[in-house]
């Protein structure tokens, strides 16, 4: 009935929800932010391998998505408990 | 015209639907694993109550009868309409496994849910109305103000005898 | 209301179903019921999810196109011993009780 | 229709999501977001396969969700090196 109703299917709201993903995963500064960010923009890009109907590669692609965030999370947990070690033995240095 | 008002009747009956088996199994007591205590206590520190964040957190952190409320109408809605619900519920205990959590509220939420679609398929409601029943239900719990959602979740639970005993 | 003779045979296929898995799950000596508060127990027992999970695995083998009693009793037996035996291996409970 | 509908409820919250001011604020309407995708794969799929993909997806990313929330509780702030 509106004529804008008619430009809303799955395919334009994958690609919004793709294009919010990638611009939080720039503009936000915090690492956990920007994973989940990325956390949205996968489902943007699921829907979009659904409306093109590949269903089998849209399957395996939602199948491998945790796998991918924890190795992230490993990542940056890890790199967080070496950066808050090196800082506190440099205090302890500067009064020692 | 008419399809408005059986979007509007399929989304007051799974709201009450998921809301009164999740209180009832218990998510607002105590949290399940341990990033939904960390989303109940930001919750409460932004003004709301301590219950309805843990439900909210249990609700993120594994597939309680809100997912087995969706995934069974749209298990229904491409499959058929008994059998949908049932396989729905199966693979909805398996996730809740993968989770960490025992699965009593999924599988209890889906298999209500496919009886409820069961029944208002006679009075002409799809379940393809109650897929967007249910995303709407879960808009007005999760995505517009959440400390008074979970004010009005404490006051279910409070009623229903399952408030939370940790401060 | 006419009910046809495919429905009462689709439910009483079900119905065998979830019959021969409560029987041989007897058999096995799993429990009935959880312990007490339900809702927090992890034991695997009759009522839940043997029940549950033969009435989807039914309605997977119906879907896929094999139907008739003696399927129907072939699964609940199946799904009593997937109970039994397997379960706990698959998909085992948390090691570590956290908060 | 009822896809319209969808699809405006999913970007509304993945515009909440991106102007959200806490992190665990982030994480519920990031769920709320998970629910429309699904419900919207399985109206435009009206096939079994279909609903078994919007399964996948669902439990796929409510474990990943876990994850994350585990992963805030344990990283309180980080460090960021270059400003």
């Amino acid at each position: 009935m509106y004529p804008f109703l008619d430009l809303i299917n799955l395919t334009t709201v994958s690609a919004g929800v793709l294009l919010i993903g990638a611009a939080g995963i720039i503009m936000l500064k915090k690492p956990l932010d920007k994973v989940i960010m990325f956390a949205l923009l996968q489902g943007g890009f699921i829907g979009m391998i659904v409306s093109a109907k590949y269903l089998d590669v849209a399957m395996v692609a939602a199948i491998f998505d945790p796998i991918s965030i924890v190795i992230m999370l490993i990542a940056i947990s890890k790199l967080d408990e070496i950066r808050k070690k090196k800082e506190k033995s440099q205090e302890e240095g500067l009064i020692a | 015209m008419n399809e408005i008002i059986s979007i509007v009747i399929a989304a007051i009956l799974s709201w009450f639907n998921f809301v009164l088996i999740d209180t009832w199994m218990g998510l607002p007591e105590k949290p399940g694993v341990k990033g939904a205590d960390v989303i109940g206590r930001s919750v409460l520190k932004r003004g709301g109550d301590l219950a309805g964040g843990f439900f909210q957190g249990n609700i993120v952190c594994s597939p309680d009868a809100s997912a087995g409320t969706l995934l069974a109408s749209a298990a229904c809605y491409t499959i058929g309409t008994p059998e949908g619900g049932l396989i729905a519920a199966i693979l909805v205990y398996f996730g809740n496994r993968l989770c960490a959590d025992p699965g009593y509220a999924g599988t209890t939420g889906a298999l209500t849910i496919t009886g409820i679609i069961f029944a208002a398929s006679f009075i002409g409601i799809g379940p393809a109305y109650f897929v967007v029943g249910m995303v709407l239900a879960i808009v007005t719990i999760q995505g517009i103000n959440h400390p008074l959602a979970s004010k009005l979740i404490g006051k279910i639970a409070e009623k229903m005898g399952r408030h939370t005993e940790l401060t | 209301m006419i009910i046809h003779a495919n429905v009462l045979f689709t439910i009483s296929s079900y119905a065998l179903a979830v019959a021969s898995a409560v029987i041989v799950g007897l058999v096995l000596r799993l429990p009935i019921l959880p312990e007490r508060p339900i809702r927090h127990s992890w034991t695997i027992s009759i009522i839940f999810p043997t029940s549950v999970l033969a009435l989807g695995f039914t309605a997977i083998v119906f879907k896929l196109g094999y139907e008739g009693l003696l399927v129907a009793a072939v699964v609940g037996v199946t799904t009593a011993i997937f109970a039994k035996y397997l379960l706990e291996r698959i998909l085992p409970k948390p090691q570590t009780e956290e908060s | 229709m009822l896809i319209q509908i969808i699809g405006i409820i999913v970007l509304l919250m993945a515009l909440r999501t991106l102007f959200a001011q806490d992190r665990s604020e982030r994480m519920l309407y990031l769920n709320a977001m998970t629910f429309g995708i699904a419900g919207i794969i399985a109206l435009y799929i009206q096939t079994p396969f279909g609903a078994i993909i919007a399964i996948t997806y669902f439990v796929a990313s409510t474990i990943s969700s876990n994850a994350i929330a585990y992963s805030i509780g344990r990283v309180k702030n980080e460090i960021l090196l270059d400003e």
